[in-house]
């Protein structure tokens, strides 16, 4: 029940998505997708967390507590955190062929607004 | 013991908030880049004392990647500064 | 322990402060250094006093201590050599500018 | 334990506040300060709701790496981009 997470999420997402379809510079275009992404990393750890749970590590348990006890207790859900570790992986890699077509786009045109690429195209 | 770690951790992220003022109105770039280096350090001990507070010294690695690489990352920034990134 | 938690928080809540009031950006380097060594330092051995010196704790607080006595002041230098470089102006009251070719270290001091 | 409602609340208003200054700073460079800052802050949220391991990746990509892409490529279309365009820098930058 962190509901003030999932908000923060969604105002996130909604800004990068603001910013996707209003701003007509192409980096802050970019920018608007990698903010996108951030909200659904934030949303993923979210659900996977629940109510006072510690990280799912065996390793250096907390004080009076054996790696069993650890095990069988109150940990965050690891699947919904390896899912959000190969987004971030996945993202950065797809942030990286967005900034070199718009690096392209730039060499290509000479200027980097969307609306005066769209003109030219005819 | 755990209270007042807890409390260390709030005060830090607390302390590093009005950074994002600097980090609004900053004239040029380099006060931006002063603005993100302090806030990465403040979010490192924010991230070592609430390890203390939760008992799991498994969170320390995270401060001491945050430690290391701001360092990296403000060299990079310098140095595209100076131009010699191209 | 907590005169050392305290001592750290009021640096560090000094350092923001300068760098939300100060002028240029120079000196704004200067409080943000300032914020790492004294802010950062007397924490570190607050956690290390807190959690007794035998545990898994300490041997990570004593190298990120070690970590940032070698970089900050590294990474401070670059900051402000490529600020300079790049021709930041500094504050219409700044004095001296021992950097600037053609000028003597000592002379130009009011 | 109701102290962590308090540091969940605080950190979560910092990654708003990061994210519109994200869109709203209109220097490019600036966003992309703002960007490594939504990271950063990330990475302690991370922490407190115990996902170390996605907090390790989260420190060097979305402080350390996707600031250092958004700046090759804006130093890179910098050259490129003729010479009256608003590529939505400040002034005082232009002249260097």
């Amino acid at each position: 029940m962190i509901v003030a997470n999932y908000l923060t999420a969604a105002a996130v997402f909604c800004a990068g998505l603001y910013t996707v379809l209003t701003r007509r510079n192409l980096i802050k275009i970019v920018m608007g997708l990698s903010l996108m992404e951030a909200a659904t990393y934030l949303l993923m750890v979210s659900l996977a967390y629940r109510a006072d749970s510690t990280a799912p590590v065996l390793l250096n348990p907390p004080r009076g507590q054996s790696p069993q006890q650890l095990a069988e207790g109150n940990v965050a859900d690891p699947v919904l955190q390896n899912f959000c570790l190969t987004a971030i992986v996945i993202g950065v890699a797809v942030t990286a062929v967005f900034l070199s077509v718009v690096v392209r786009i730039a060499q290509h045109y000479r200027t980097l607004d969307a609306d005066q690429v769209r003109e030219l195209r005819g | 013991m755990t209270l007042i770690f807890t409390l260390v951790a709030i005060a830090e992220m607390a302390i590093a908030a009005p950074l994002l003022i600097r980090l609004a109105i900053g004239p040029t770039i380099s006060d931006r880049i002063v603005a993100v280096n302090t806030l990465s350090t403040q979010a490192m001990l924010s991230v070592l004392f609430f390890a203390a507070a939760a008992d799991r010294a498994i969170y320390l690695d995270v401060a001491l990647w945050l430690a290391s690489f701001s360092y990296l990352g403000t060299i990079v920034w310098a140095r595209y500064l100076e131009r010699e990134l191209l | 322990m907590i005169a050392l938690a305290v001592i750290g928080l009021g640096f560090s809540l000094s350092g923001v402060v300068g760098i939300l009031r100060m002028p240029d950006v120079y000196c704004r380097i200067q409080c943000s250094s300032k914020t790492i060594t004294m802010g950062a330092l007397p924490l570190l051995l607050a956690l290390v006093v807190g959690e007794g010196f035998v545990s898994g704790y300490t041997s990570r607080a004593l190298l990120v201590m070690f970590l940032l006595l070698i970089v900050n002041p590294v990474s401070s230098h670059a900051l402000a050599r490529a600020a300079y470089k790049t021709g930041v102006p500094m504050w219409h009251g700044a004095v001296l500018d021992q950097a600037r070719p053609g000028e003597p270290a000592d002379e130009g001091r009011p | 334990m109701s102290w962590f409602w308090v540091l969940d609340y605080l950190v979560l208003a910092l990654v708003l506040a990061c994210a519109v200054l994200t869109v709203a700073v209109r220097n490019l460079n600036g966003a992309v300060m703002a960007l490594s800052a939504l990271g950063t802050v990330l990475t302690v949220l991370f922490v407190i709701l115990g996902a170390p391991d996605v907090a390790h990746s989260e420190a060097v990509v979305g402080a350390i790496a996707l600031p250092v892409l958004y700046l090759v490529a804006i130093g890179k279309s910098r050259t490129d981009v003729a010479r009256d365009a608003n590529l939505g820098e400040e002034r005082s930058r232009e002249q260097t």
